[in-house]
């Protein structure tokens, strides 16, 4: 190996907000008054927020100093296992800030609004077609915010066929928000178990499936990074007894053009456009959760709708067994930009190898550090790979100690400890944005903390040690919650 | 492919470590049956060069400011966004990285998010903020589930002044889980007619919204004792959170939750999204809160620093006992909304708000002096509710052609208010501005 | 003091360019072929040249990396003397990159610039009103550029009086530019010493300036902070032999609002718009250095010249007595938009107060230090302030130690050895827009150092020891170049 | 006022440590008769927003691309800027930075100028390029002050088709200096007329410009192998140096010093400024050249790092006997071209060249056919001259309002040529532009 990756350097501290500034300063130049003063009542008037005054060079030093904290994509490897941190082009973000779509207000007269409407119609197109799906909604505003969307309109179908049901089948590798979303729509979620290939049976599915399921979600691929080989079987068993089939389809990065969904028995899902589709993940969101779903759940969907009409396009209302609505106006519109622009940029063929090259790179890593981390499923996966830290378990070195160190080395760590299935769980995610090099770089790196593993425990331990902090105390965080300042 | 780094090389060196001969045999475990073995039926890739294009004329087919005059607010504002607010937000540091599950690496986002908590929470009189939720619409349903959760109590009351889109998607939250949303009326004046509560025993929260979609300022602090007597929630919500710039924010008048909307604090309309759900209560609920958290630690040495914590409330760790099933949050949204507080500043903001108050009453004179009804009394803050003649319509419509955009017509809101339409000033309105609408809506009128 | 501001945190290496890289990828998004592939005659071609082939997430990860390595005004403080490193504001940039701006061809028929012509002649008129001078060109592209243009102008004038003259007087005190830019210009530098109290005396002037004197080049304030207090009588000496008196006017900053130099005696004068003006120094440029002269210079300006003819404007050719051309088009147009953007949005007042606030904060500097630093001149300075390093060195510490000490305390260091006539020279401009506290801090960590240098000089030897590197060896990098890879 | 961080309280105390009543007070060094006691005759302050308008207002009376198809090149070069160059210059860190005095604080512009050192030279085929000039024509002036001082001869050659603005600054430049500058003609086929050369026996330099000012590809081979024979330095210099992207470098050809202009390598146009100086000679010469110099060097613990070097050239050290008087230079242009170049790579600077040199090609062959004369038939990358019709500037004209600028009126530069136009096509023009410029100029010559 070359220069390590992983240096330090100079950084600057920097206090938080209210410790800075004095009062008077302003960092907004404040509009010229052209009417005059006009007093309102005192009775409502407040003491104004205790907010400190800056200039705008201390804002502008107070941010940038933060930022230099920080690590992105950008900065470098984030393999963040589910989490598809893939490369977010940087016209995507030209794009979305086109003065006509920041500066719309969503409340516009839709003959002043088609630039957006058209590109929100033509978006759905693209969704529907790459997920198998016969019509799609946007206004979700996450993944989890897609899952209860589809939630809802799989209690809507249920209530509409006057059978209401009481439970959704949620596997073991289901992501968190799976059973969250579930219950948050009031169905109770029932557990079902992976086989020992990591994936369901449709013995097991057809042992707990019934009359008063409404349906089943699956992740898929799921969250060990595989494809559920009996979906098909298993859709064919949940539509027997009445239920509906939702995929969470947040690793779709790993199948577009390979698999779509609508064909293998899914009725409903969601896209999240923050992963698949390159959108960046602004340290936690925004992001946008498209929902698409078979001809007979579309008169669901929330409204409004984007229609056409002789090529104009219009927000339709009237769709009377809607579940209604799920934001306020029509989701994170700004997102899906970038999504569009994503798709327009790749076309279908290279949509297909991103999905192609994801699965290429999480098997490479998958092979190539079999032998050094213990791999519970030893199968070819999909966009990412799942191991645990049985094998540094003697050593007393546990993931997390592996995963701090690996920031000394300059790559973000995995996800870790998840899925839970796997104890220890090391999930690692590369994307198809990861060349070769720094894949090779990001191997070497987890190969050389497996030695540093049995050679000095302690320092892995101690780690991370370049990063501005230490470990930081997370007890005592939860314990004595300290929140605002 | 400008992101796709693989060579051909690269691909052929990397399927030899893996014994594969092609990229499609990686796909071995997918059953013959689940394959979709045609070509995407998408557009062709378009060059960055042939997307800008595309894209341009896309904006371009869209009535925005500064060549359209637009006087609707409704959920929406336009605001002044300083430069230096876009140029941080957009550092790459904040806007690439994931929510920040390794706090080492991520002191940046942390940090700024504490300080957002802690700026929001100030602006909203409250002890604790989460770190963000979708939008005002979801931070009002969540806040009133969490009522639920709290009291154990079934039913809501929401006023009808909330914003009418904010209602739908309370209702959309509601409809599944059994629990019942009654809607308090309003007055002449434009505020929520309570005396329906003086009946309901059994409410976990009562929710109102300030200044409420007329525009009119409630009084939270005699709403919130008739909550507080009936030992049910206060739940306040908003659309427009410069308003507190200048009004008693609704902390200091009894709210136990609040739930609203952020986009006014340096975030683009955006054709409506993303925006910011603002999620605050009393330290007394925090643990009922959804939602991400940040709070303060130490680090080994004793250097401080800062985590997402609580987690035991959220999906990943509670799974279907969370309180909610949020993960990605509105973070960059967040982000701004400090960057833009920090440089208003608390000087700042109370000049701002008042400005916005001061221009809205202008033109609510103007607009009297030309005969015009200002069909509700009650003080208001940037939004006022105006009554205009009948067959007003086909004047807004030919005020689009003029490039004026003379507010929402609330008819489709509230069957009741035909030709009343909700203006909004803000201070991105000039005097001019308004002297124009006021004689272009004079002159039709005459017609 | 509270916590430090210099800390240390994780960065990333990263190779040479070339070091990076796959043949056959590539980081631009080739147009569409819309023509017939057409051969060149194969003689005419080369090899191409040998560059790497990167993605774009190679080059965006390899300039994000770099950039973190570098410290800029938005990091922190960057005190360094006669470089005016004033906060550059956001809005600035953002004017600059209007699409009307940024996309203008240079050759556009002036009916279809009327923007850029219009801003161009406004803004030569706001020089003239800063200076007191009558006529201004914005074709120099930086100060040095614009003191060469000044010299050529006074060459052409004495040309014109049919007078050939071969010197030109350059104080000890000037800034490497002047002398450099007079004998570029074909004349010869006559060295002038400043007296005790650091400014020029009448006499010494009197006594060199004669009739083979084309002028005399003067950087007032000088790069002792100080003004030349004997300046007009200065002026009247070389006006009464017929010589030309050119301002340096790089230190601008001090002044602005408080002194017309067209009043005082000054016949030509560049200014620095990356100084005075707020336009940012990207590593070392694009400046821009308008020189503004009276008007019996006007006749010598470089052509073209932006001229208002019934509120349209032209670009002139037409005098027959200008020096021509110094740059190929009309400058730094770019530039000139963000100081432009600047002037507007100071306005008259806040002009003067940045003067004065930047004099304030360099007189507060010298007082709070002067009992830790020697003060070679203890007199009241303008815009900056220069110290020695004698009275550390009894620790064998000198200038530079302590400069590199600085930046582990998180800031940039002032200019070291400048001017000449300060050995050890510690040369502290701190710009007005620094605050009270960002001052206090860096007084603070001044005086730190100090101590230091008395208790653990070898420290400061071996500074910095918080950067990505540690001090470079710039000696054998001159001995034995390696200028490229 | 945002940008002046000093309250109130903050003078006073600050003003209180220096013994002083007032800020005034601070200028008592100033001679009463030097200070200007009015008040500045400049615009009241405008606000963020006004500023915004006022821009705008100024950016909208330009006519350029998409707007207006514009084939002017000569001297400046529309290309495509890929959004990730144009993000990566605007960090901060490399904006707001100075030149790097300090190496160990600003290792990322000395490393990302050593690399932009070495494309330079790549692309140029030379051997050591300096970290930038102001533009093409101060390179090239420098470059022959260079010979001068290099062979201490007081006379030097350029072709008549370098760029006749570059020419001019050569002329200011030299103007003073006594030493003498003698130009080359041309041929009719649009190349340098050499043969005057072998008359002159003291020339310091040759300068030679490829492709020159009519678009024409010179033989520098040749030219410079004329030079050599007389032991005078050949200078090569251009306008477009994508050009090289597809020709043969002038280091492959004998250029001993290569002065010329960068703007092609993703720097806006920008009304011509700022631009990028290159400048780039043998090893041999490298000492004589002006400007900053960024070097490789090592650290006290012996990691590789970057600094500016060879500082005894320069005006700070050597003051008047510095090789020039540069101080600050275009280093954040050269910064964008590292970026440019970098994105576009090996391979995808020979396409892009390629495509430029035969949408060019079309363009010729399409007025040809519409029977217009192609001047010189020397072979041409993607400029060319065309002679229209007697009378064409009225056409000229017509087109403007069409939207197209169709090339540049050659006659101001070169009286001989009346009627004849430089074209300029690169990838940034259409198929469809080009065969609209074809029809609009047609249909005019109809008339
Ligand atoms: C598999 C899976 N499902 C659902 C989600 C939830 O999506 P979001 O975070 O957008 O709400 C995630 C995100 O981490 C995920 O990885
Ligand atoms: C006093 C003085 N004069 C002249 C110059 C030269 O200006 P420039 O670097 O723009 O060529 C400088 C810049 O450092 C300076 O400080």
């Amino acid at each position: 190996m070359e220069e390590a990756l992983g240096t330090t350097g100079l950084l600057l501290n920097e206090p938080l907000l209210w410790k800075k500034g004095k009062k008077g300063r302003c960092g907004f130049s404040l509009p010229r008054r052209d009417v005059e003063p006009c007093s309102l009542d005192e009775e409502l008037i407040g003491e104004g927020p205790d907010f400190p005054d800056l200039s705008e060079v201390d804002v502008v030093r107070h941010y940038t100093r933060l930022a230099q904290w920080n690590f992105g994509v950008d900065t470098g490897m984030y393999p963040l296992g589910s989490c598809t941190m893939k490369y977010s082009p940087k016209t995507n973000e030209k794009q979305a800030s086109l003065p006509g779509f920041t500066g719309a207000h969503p409340l516009l007269p839709s003959g002043l609004s088609q630039g957006a409407l058209k590109m929100m119609f033509e978006f759905e197109q693209y969704l529907n077609e790459i997920t198998g799906m016969h019509a799609t909604t946007l206004q979700p505003a996450a993944g989890a915010h897609g899952e209860l969307t589809g939630m809802l309109i799989i209690y809507a179908f249920h209530k509409k066929q006057g059978s209401q049901r009481s439970k959704i089948i949620v596997p073991d590798t289901a992501h968190g928000t799976n059973p969250a979303s579930v219950s948050l729509c009031g169905f109770r979620p029932v557990p079902v178990t992976s086989n020992e290939q990591g994936i369901l049976s449709v013995e097991a599915i057809a042992e707990i499936m019934d009359q008063d399921t409404a349906g089943i979600m699956v992740t898929n691929p799921n969250t060990l990074g595989l494809f559920e080989e009996n979906i098909q079987k298993i859709a064919e068993i949940v539509h027997a007894k009445g239920g509906l089939v939702y995929c969470d389809g947040a690793n779709m990065n790993a199948v577009m053009g390979m698999v779509k969904m609508g064909d293998i028995g899914i009725d409903v899902m969601q896209l999240n456009l923050h992963k698949t589709f390159s959108t960046p993940h602004g340290g936690g969101g925004p992001g946008s959760g498209p929902v698409s779903v078979t001809k007979h759940l579309e008169p669901f969907l929330p409204v409004p709708r984007v229609v056409e009409e002789n090529g104009t396009y219009i927000l339709a209302e009237n769709y009377p067994n809607s579940i209604g609505k799920i934001s306020a106006f029509y989701g994170a519109f700004g997102v899906v930009i970038k999504a569009y622009s994503y798709i327009r940029s790749m076309g279908p063929e290279n949509l297909k190898k991103a999905s192609q090259l994801a699965v290429l790179n999480a098997n490479y890593i998958k092979e190539m550090l079999k032998g050094t981390l213990h791999l519970p499923y030893d199968r070819p996966c999909m966009h990412e790979c799942v191991f645990s830290d049985k094998h540094q378990a003697a050593q007393k070195i546990a993931t997390l100690d592996m995963a701090k160190r690996l920031m000394d080395y300059g790559f973000h760590p995995p996800t870790v400890y998840f899925p839970l299935v796997v104890p220890g769980a090391i999930m690692v995610e590369p994307t198809e944005t990861e060349s070769k090099e720094d894949i090779d770089q990001f191997i070497e790196a987890f190969k050389a903390i497996a030695s540093e593993a049995k050679e000095n425990p302690d320092m892995l331990h101690h780690a991370p040690k370049s990063c501005k902090v230490k470990r930081l105390d997370e007890v005592t965080a939860a314990r004595k919650p300290c929140l605002a300042g | 492919m400008i992101y796709l780094p693989h060579t051909d090389e690269d691909i052929f060196s990397m399927l030899q470590v893996l014994g594969v001969d092609n990229l499609d045999d990686l796909f071995s475990t997918l059953p013959e049956d689940c394959r979709f073995n045609g070509d995407l039926n998408l557009p062709e890739a378009l060059s960055e060069w042939e997307l800008n294009d595309h894209m341009s004329t896309l904006s371009d087919n869209m009535a925005v400011s500064p060549e359209y005059k637009v006087f609707l607010g409704a959920g929406s504002y336009e605001h002044f966004i300083p430069e230096s607010v876009s140029y941080l937000l957009g550092r790459s540091e904040f806007v690439t990285s994931y929510t920040p599950y390794q706090p080492e690496m991520s002191q940046g986002t942390l940090q700024a998010i504490y300080e957002y908590q802690t700026l929001a929470a100030r602006l909203l009189g409250m002890e604790v903020a989460t770190a963000s939720h979708y939008d005002g619409a979801t931070a009002l349903a969540e806040a009133l589930l969490m009522a639920v959760r709290i009291t154990k109590r079934k039913k809501v009351a929401i006023s009808s002044l909330i914003h009418p889109l904010y209602r739908r998607v309370v209702q959309t939250y509601f409809e599944p889980t059994g629990y019942e949303v009654v809607e308090l009326p309003y007055l002449n004046n434009g505020v929520t007619d309570a005396t329906g509560l003086d009946e309901m025993d059994d409410l976990a929260a009562v929710a109102i919204q300030s200044p409420n979609f007329f525009g009119c300022i409630e009084n939270l602090q005699v709403l919130g004792q008739k909550a507080h007597d009936k030992k049910t929630l206060f739940v306040a919500s908003f659309t427009e959170a410069l308003a507190y710039g200048l009004l008693k924010n609704p902390g200091s008048q009894g709210a136990d939750i609040v739930g609203g909307e952020g986009q006014s604090l340096g975030i683009p309309r955006s054709f409506g999204g993303p925006a910011l759900g603002i999620l605050a209560s009393s330290k007394k609920h925090m643990r009922s809160l959804p939602g991400r958290l940040v709070g303060k630690t130490k680090d080994l040495d004793g250097k401080t620093g800062f985590v997402l914590t609580l987690a035991t409330r959220e999906q990943h760790i509670r799974r279907e006992k969370a309180t909610s099933n949020i993960c990605t949050n509105n973070s960059l949204c967040a982000l701004a909304a400090a960057m833009y507080l920090a440089s208003v500043g608390g000087t700042g903001i109370r000049k701002l708000a008042q400005l916005n108050h001061d221009k809205a009453e202008y033109l609510k004179k103007e607009l009297k002096k030309a005969g015009f009804t200002i069909t509700f009394d009650s003080p208001t803050f940037n939004e006022f509710v105006v009554e205009f003649p009948s067959g007003f319509e086909a004047t807004h419509k030919h005020l689009l052609e003029k490039k004026i955009i003379a507010g929402l017509c609330l008819a489709p809101y509230y069957p009741e208010l035909a030709n009343h339409y909700l203006l909004c000033v803000t201070e991105t309105r000039s005097k001019n501005d308004m002297d124009a609408l006021v004689r272009e809506v004079k002159s039709w009128k005459k017609l």
